[in-house]
């Protein structure tokens, strides 16, 4: 199965399609989606680089993660990830998913995003600028066209360790289990 | 549906003949703002590693850590602060509360990166070209701290030189509150202190109306601070964080404070002395020094007995400093609280005069040295011998002790140092005209800058850069002193500017008293022949190791006549350090 | 059949699908500069379609699922044949016969049904009233587009597309300027057809996520993405040659119907969605009632 | 048709969290037959930080970074309230001059709300064009913001005692040449969504506030001078200098969606004009009065209730110290609050599904104040 | 007392008038406060709703007093007619905090009232669902309560990032290097 999946990474073809094509789901999970409006629209313009705002998960692949997730978020944040069609990419806005943020000691959010989904890039900023998140894109197009936006397979492969940390603060899991 | 509100929207395709708006980046990049609040700068150089910005930060984003290349000092506890930019939300706060303003906020805002363990920068070190980047620096208008001191209240200048009365009159409750409030609780000062008090507790006690617990940390590691809260060389304020930007925390102030607020100490301390453990240690010199190591020696069930050639303790604090800084009644109250904790001090007790430092040694199980300077330098110029030319060490003393000194109508202080003031000052008040002569510039002098103001205020006229020459007498007394004009020159080996005579450039000025104030040494006289070989002396100090034994292992020294600093604090220090010597020496066996 | 029809009838599909997504890509553009920015360029939808055939795809809700988008496509193209496409020296026209007129009303919709079907399987409720309202979008248009054909039928006299071509030998016989309520009905239809707004209640992102495709992703939607170029492109040759004197060469062609599908594009630019209800009475009053005038002038 | 559409069987829809016509965060239950909603219910809570709690946490002085983010469009109000609350319980005086700062900013940052307000109402109905053309002039704004504080969206800007920094240097220059330029944009914004056919024709009777209800369902804001009702916390309460400036208050008849989106279109107007009065009025003079070392600072024992007018209506932080160097408690009052609950699962009711998002966005609901 | 205050003067009169045990202070000018007892509460606040013109529900906040044991409720009310804020404060025992539920008099009280019983533990007694609002599956303490430790449960259930191990306390720092130990005193107060 690994050599299938790498095989897909390394497609340059497809690789090309897939930095030139990012569909965004349109999920504002945190307060960072307040700078994802101007980067979509006229000002800055992503549209440009071909990332354009889906509406649901199943047609989308990249997943903004803007900035902190309240534990009833990420639940819906993981069924959400699931139901989007490999190769998906994750790109976490701000302080927020790296270390916990401003949020530090919130008894409601979590603190390392990448514990509970794979993520490929990184935005610094509080919240970051449209710049910040053209930034974030074409860093994560450059790894795409490298095949190293891996994270979707990382996921697969380690889902038991994903598994176990998203269940740590999901109290209750009533969730179909991974059906991919 | 209206024709026309079918027809207006159409209207917005003439943007179609318009050239966008939009910002083409990363083609084309937008200027930030002067004020954008990006990654952190430190200029590590002038950074103090206080910490207060990994304080106020509300999202512990800041650590301070140890960095390669850069040594804790005075001043300086050597950490520098690491952001970690996954807490970090820029708000700034960290820079508007950093009191040397090294910190600020650069226009730099873009780390994407794929491996979130990259997200901790040490601002300065890390990218050190964000120096050329700072946009959200300190603003001198507004201002999170308070860098103005509450002003201490004085008396009139005119006022004070008619009497002996304490010229500082100490805060008042509000006044000590709000001091205190402006501290940050950094701990920079302790690395000055000698004895490294706990400062930043005892402050944030009076900042949260607590007195008692102030006096409580002062007393911890100082005996003394009646004396030290009047007359502390307070070497704390010169490194105060706040005092990069603004004025320091007036901590030699607060800690008078806090004693003042309690007629006796031993109420609220209500100490523990350990009960007694039979070993006796003997004193000699209750200044500072002594005072300090029989006061913790007893605490700790020493029997200590110190020998006092005075008629009243306290050392120099007692007999150099003149009593408008330091009332007796003071003195007195920190005296007798030592008394009555059991510290014993035989005075009018001239050791090698009335008992042999033999004996002394013979009868305790260690001794201690804390004799202090009090042996004045010579000025070394003709004239020196005639009636009315006076040592100011030695003049205090007489005045402390209730004695008269004649200073006629006018009087020439001779040197630049707190004693040279203090001599002048008191002159004043013996009401002279009073004129310090001084080999260098007013800015080299080592008094006190507030000393010598207080002298300005009340009348005293400095004269630097004069080099006296000649006293010139008349029917064996004073008449007047020739003195000549200096330049200052620089060192040739580097150390600070050296006064250069100039040629004819001479004067001389009538006076009723010369009062030479130029230094002081010890007075070894006391020790046998033998123990003055085997005692190790160099220059005119004792050597000691870092628990203040000397080469003889239960002689222990501490004070002027040991360390260099020649301040009160640090015979208090090393009263303090020789206890722990003498306790390691005497109960670990 | 001729072997040259033969590789139309193979390559026609691609070509159709190539210019429609350009179109769609051009339309991007178009309305971005009016949005006051770039937008991504021309060729951005060919991009997007090579990244979901791309794409790992594994959603399974039944058959109906799986078939829908093919059976779609299949529509789509069968559709594709019976529309002559060009009528000049070199014409294509690949399945063209008498009556092919009526055929193709039945067969445009046979695509949306297969979409209906398989969206309907899908179980997502966004999906489920995105079908009930594309039903009643179609419900909508047909009735002004059966109209407007029907118009043509009797005045011509023909249920065959080339002949309606045929009749249209210069431009002051085109259909736009002889049958002008024809026209105007069956443009009102276009709108419809092209889910452009005021009219895309059924993808309607704001409201019902982005209906019946909600559920697909991957190379279903990328089938889904082809058929809509595809499909754009039937329809506007299709148009062009009911309205436009169809056309000779592609570059009349490509010139032509680009010109048609301004019209929606423009229109959708500026103008927010109706609901269902408004759609369906807009369809039914102005379009179907001007269709009716035109009707009966061309019965009298 | 209506009659079989309603025998049909009821079907849940949930309407978000991950759903593009939702404002925010947050989850609409929508009970439905055929397109009819019969019942809905707000579900929140996904964007809960316990700001509150952290503030419990926290140094007076580091509440200020954190209160901002409780409204993410329009962060300012919270700025000020939190400071005109401590200012209020420790009797503190702000400047002349930093009031007028503090209305200059708020009043920004109204325009910059109601601008994102245009991009989502329009947004919801599938005019796109809109919020590309709003958003992106709501950045220029946004550049203001950037030049007076440093921040493009969290301003850290207004604390206890007045505000951060002065103006720089032709700043009121700039404010002046962005003002002209929105206001000269107002009409492209009237051709294409106000005056639109279509708009019209979607907004006028849908969300209908019962008028005589209004006042106990506790609507503040646009949505009650939508429904002709003239309160606005700016004329009822004045705070910093709105009494010293000369602005109308609109109301508009027709208590739906449409007369809602017409009170903001004009309050655009009024705080441009408002804008433009800040700017020539300006004293000069200090911008801030300074308190006590922020290590130490204890604010005096008591408790303030202070409101502000936002761009969706009363917003209010009831903050009680207990003397000690930590907020004892501050308790937020976002109008969403009360808008995104109870008052939209009423107006719901009945609706078409078509209409939520838009009915949502009428109302200016955002979800990250209601949960804070 | 200030001539402007001639308005909230009168309310507090025509409060004590009907309810005598209500302690009525004015804080300033369009700010009252008003101490009140929980057993009749929904009476009161109907009586102000219905003739005192505090027809707006502002909201409804809980103070946790842990030293006293007991709980704050404010009503916090407004009179569009006088232009008057007032707050009604209620003191709730913590142990068994329960009052009377308000959703009848404002639809949107329930909403307040839901947060409060989440956040606090606090039980209103006629609402007609006491469901969670915000937090999805708590099980621990109530989380607004003052004895729920947000960093203590933090450290519990979530990880931090690595790396910053190596932080160091200033004044620890200088007090190690110089050899200093800071004493530790019972504070008596």
């Amino acid at each position: 199965m690994n050599d299938d999946l790498d095989r897909q990474n390394n497609n340059i073809i497809a690789n090309w399609a897939r930095k030139h094509s990012l569909w965004v789901l349109a999920y504002g999970t945190g307060c960072g989606a307040i700078e994802v409006p101007p980067t979509m629209t006229s000002r800055y313009d992503a549209e440009r680089f071909g990332i354009t705002g889906m509406a649901t998960p199943r047609q989308a692949d990249v997943l903004l993660i803007t900035g902190y997730l309240a534990i009833k978020t990420l639940k819906r944040v993981i069924r959400t990830y699931e139901q989007m069609q490999a190769p998906k990419y994750v790109i976490g806005f701000g302080s927020c998913t790296i270390n916990g943020g401003m949020y530090w000691d919130s008894y409601n959010t979590i603190k390392r995003l990448d514990d509970y989904i794979p993520v490929d890039i990184f935005i610094n900023g509080c919240m970051p600028r449209p710049e910040g998140v053209i930034d974030g894109f074409i860093k994560l197009q450059e790894r795409i066209a490298r095949g190293q936006a891996k994270g979707w397979q990382h996921y697969q492969e380690n889902l038991d360790w994903y598994r176990a940390n998203q269940k740590k603060v999901i109290k209750n899991w009533t969730m179909p289990d991974y059906n991919w | 549906m209206s024709i026309k509100g079918t027809l207006l929207p159409f209207s917005a395709l003439k943007f179609l003949g318009k050239k966008p708006h939009t910002v083409r980046y990363p083609y084309q990049k937008k200027k930030t703002a002067e004020r954008y609040r990006g990654f952190h700068y430190n200029d590590i150089e002038e950074c103090i590693g206080c910490g207060t910005c990994a304080t106020i930060c509300q999202n512990e984003a800041i650590d301070m850590i140890q960095i390669e290349g850069i040594e804790a000092k005075k001043g300086d506890s050597g950490l520098r602060p690491r952001v970690d930019n996954g807490r970090c939300c820029w708000c700034g706060l960290c820079v508007e509360m950093c009191p040397t303003g090294s910190l600020s906020l650069t226009d730099q805002y873009l780390h994407t990166s794929s491996d979130p363990e990259s997200y901790l920068l040490v601002p300065g070190v890390d990218h050190p070209e964000f120096a050329e980047h700072l946009s959200f620096v300190k603003d001198d208008e507004v201002r999170l701290l308070d860098l103005a001191r509450v002003p201490m209240k004085e008396l009139d200048p005119q006022e004070r030189v008619k009497s002996f009365a304490e010229v500082v009159v100490g805060y008042m409750q509000e006044e000590a509150r709000r001091e205190a409030t402006r501290c940050i609780d950094c701990g920079i000062c302790v690395t000055a202190c000698p004895d490294h008090m706990h400062i930043p507790e005892y402050i944030g006690a009076i900042a949260d109306a607590d007195d008692e617990l102030a006096l409580k940390y002062i007393y911890d590691n100082n005996p003394m601070p009646e004396m030290c809260g009047k007359v502390c060389t307070r070497q704390c304020e010169t490194v105060c964080a706040i005092g990069h930007l603004g004025e320091p925390i007036a901590i030699r102030w607060l800690k008078r404070y806090a004693t003042e607020q309690f007629p006796d100490p031993a109420a609220v301390l209500n100490p523990t002395i350990a009960p007694a453990n039979g070993k006796k240690v003997g004193i000699v010199g209750a200044g500072p020094a002594g005072l300090s190591a029989g006061y913790y020696l007893a605490l700790r069930g020493f029997d200590v007995t110190i020998y006092e050639a005075l008629p009243k303790a306290g050392g120099m604090t007692f007999a150099g400093i003149p009593k408008y800084r330091f009332p007796m009644d003071s003195l007195d109250k920190q005296i007798g609280y030592m008394e009555k904790i059991g510290v014993k001090i035989k005075y009018n007790t001239r050791v090698g005069k009335d008992i042999t430092f033999q004996e002394i040694r013979k009868n305790n199980d260690a001794t201690f040295i804390g004799i202090g300077f009090h042996v004045p330098y010579k000025l070394g110029i003709s004239g020196e011998d005639l009636q009315n030319s006076i040592q100011a060490i030695e003049f205090l003393r007489t005045i402390n002790l209730g004695g008269n000194v004649y200073v006629g109508k006018k009087a020439v202080v001779i040197g630049g140092g707190n004693v040279a003031i203090d001599a002048a000052r008191v002159a004043r008040r013996l009401g002279a005209e009073v004129t310090i002569l001084y080999r260098r510039r007013v800015q080299d002098m080592p008094a006190d800058w507030e000393e010598i103001e207080a002298a300005e205020d009340e009348g005293v006229e400095i004269i630097p850069q004069g080099i006296p020459l000649e006293i010139i007498g008349e029917d064996g007394k004073v008449k007047a002193v020739k003195y000549g004009m200096a330049e200052m020159v620089p060192d040739p080996r580097g150390g600070r500017p050296r006064p250069k005579l100039i040629e004819g450039n001479e004067h001389i000025m009538e006076t009723d008293t010369i009062i030479g104030a130029i230094g002081q040494e010890a007075d070894y006289s006391f020790l046998p022949e033998d123990l003055k070989e085997e005692l190790k002396i160099e220059r005119g100090r004792v050597v000691v190791n870092e628990f203040k034994q000397t080469s003889i292992p239960d002689v222990f020294a501490g004070g002027d006549n040991v360390n260099r600093t020649m301040d009160a604090i640090s015979a208090i220090a090393d009263g303090v350090k020789a206890v722990e010597g003498i306790t390691h020496y005497l109960m670990d066996e | 059949m001729s072997p040259m029809n033969i590789i139309w009838m193979i390559a026609m599909p691609f070509i159709g699908a190539a210019i429609g997504l350009l179109y769609i890509g051009i339309s991007r553009n178009i309305t971005a500069r009016v949005q006051n920015r770039f937008g991504p360029p021309p060729y951005q939808n060919i991009i997007d379609i090579i990244k979901l055939y791309s794409k790992k795809t594994a959603i399974t809700h039944g058959v109906m699922f799986h078939l829908g988008p093919v059976l779609a496509i299949t529509g789509t193209i069968s559709t594709l044949m019976f529309v002559p496409i060009l009528t000049g020296n070199y014409p294509i026209y690949l399945f063209s016969f008498q009556g092919d007129l009526i055929l193709l009303m039945y067969i445009m919709v046979f695509g949306c049904l297969a979409m209906a079907l398989g969206a309907g399987q899908s179980g997502n409720p966004n999906s489920a009233i995105g079908v009930s309202r594309g039903l009643t979008q179609m419900f909508g248009y047909e009735v002004p587009f059966v109209i407007a054909l029907i118009i043509l039928m009797v005045r011509f006299d023909t249920s065959s597309v080339l002949d309606i071509i045929k009749a249209q030998d210069t431009v002051a016989h085109w259909n736009i300027f002889r049958s002008p309520f024809s026209f105007i009905a069956a443009i009102a239809a276009f709108l419809g057809m092209m889910g452009n707004k005021p009219f895309d209640i059924v993808f309607a992102p704001a409201e019902i996520s982005s209906g019946p495709p909600s559920e697909y992703g991957g190379k279903y939607l990328a089938l889904m993405q082809t058929n809509r170029g595809l499909f754009a492109f039937v329809k506007l040759v299709l148009y062009t040659d009911l309205f436009l004197g169809g056309a000779g060469d592609f570059i009349t062609l490509i010139l032509k119907t680009f010109a048609l599908f301004l019209i929606p594009l423009f229109i959708g630019i500026v103008n927010p969605r109706f609901r269902t209800e408004q759609a369906m009475t807009f369809f039914w009053k102005w379009p179907t009632a001007i269709g009716v005038v035109g009707l009966v002038l061309v019965l009298l | 048709m209506a009659a079989l559409l309603t025998k049909e069987k009821e079907t849940t829809l949930y309407l978000g969290p991950q759903h593009p016509g939702i404002t925010g965060n947050m989850m609409v239950e929508l009970k439905l037959t055929g397109d009819t909603i019969q019942r809905a219910k707000t579900h929140v809570g996904y964007l809960h930080r316990a700001f509150e709690k952290l503030m419990e946490e926290r140094l007076w002085m580091q509440c200020f970074p954190i209160v901002c983010r409780i409204c993410v469009p329009e962060p300012d109000p919270n700025e000020e309230n939190l400071a005109r609350a401590i200012e209020e319980i420790e009797g503190r005086e702000v400047p002349e001059r930093a009031q007028y700062i503090r209305v200059l900013m708020l009043e920004l940052a109204r325009i910059t709300a109601y601008l994102m307000w245009m991009g989502g109402q329009s947004g919801s109905m599938g005019l796109y064009t809109m919020p590309q053309w709003s958003i992106g002039d709501r950045d220029y704004i946004l550049d203001l913001f950037e030049e007076l504080t440093g921040g493009r969206v969290y301003h850290m800007y207004i604390w206890a005692g007045g505000v951060r920094r002065d103006l720089p240097v032709g700043f009121k220059d700039r404010v002046r040449k962005v003002m002209d330029y929105i206001e000269s944009r107002l009409v492209d914004y009237d051709r294409l969504l106000f005056e639109n056919a279509i708009f019209l024709k979607r907004a006028q009777g849908i969300g209908i506030i019962d008028k005589e209800k209004a006042l106990e369902w506790g609507v503040v804001g646009p949505p009650l001078r939508g429904c002709g009702i003239a309160h606005d916390v700016r004329k009822d309460e004045p705070y910093e200098v709105y009494d010293q400036l000369d602005f109308e208050l609109i109301t508009h008849e027709g208590n739906d969606v449409y007369s809602r989106a017409m009170v903001r279109r004009k309050e655009i107007e009024q705080s441009i004009h408002i804008i433009r009065q800040v700017l020539d009025k300006m004293p000069s003079g200090p911008i801030h009065n300074p308190g006590p070392n922020p290590l130490k600072w204890k604010v005096p024992a008591g408790d303030a209730y202070v409101r502000t007018e936002s761009a969706r209506g009363e917003f209010g932080y009831y903050v009680v110290s207990d003397g000690s160097l930590k907020p004892r408690r501050v308790h937020v009052r976002g109008p969403a609050y009360v808008h995104g609950i109870a008052l939209l699962e009423h107006l719901l009711q009945g609706a078409n599904v078509a209409d939520v998002s838009f009915i949502m966005n009428s109302l200016g609901t955002c979800p990250p104040e209601i949960e804070r | 007392m200030d001539s402007k205050l001639i308005k909230e003067q009168e309310i507090k009169r025509n409060i004590n008038n009907a309810f005598r045990s209500a302690e009525v202070t004015v804080v300033r000018r369009r700010r009252i406060s008003v101490r009140f007892r929980a057993g009749i509460l929904p009476a009161f606040i109907s009586y102000l709703k219905e003739y005192m013109g505090f027809v707006h529900l502002v909201m409804i906040s809980c103070v946790d007093w842990l030293e006293d044991n007991q709980f704050e409720l404010v009503y916090h009310l407004w009179s569009y007619e006088e232009h008057i804020h007032a707050m009604i404060k209620i003191r709730l025992d913590r142990d068994n905090a329960q009052i009377k539920s308000l959703s009848s008099l404002w639809p949107h009280a329930e909403t307040y009232e839901r947060e409060i019983h989440e956040m606090f533990g606090v039980d209103f007694e006629g609402h007609p669902g006491l469901t969670d609002l915000i937090l999805e599956d708590w099980s621990d303490l109530p989380p607004m309560r003052r004895d729920f430790d947000t960093r203590a449960f933090v450290a519990e259930t979530f990880e931090w990032r690595k790396g910053r191990e190596d932080a160091q306390d200033v004044r620890q720092t200088i007090s190690a290097r110089y050899g200093e130990t800071i004493p530790e005193f019972k504070k008596d107060k």
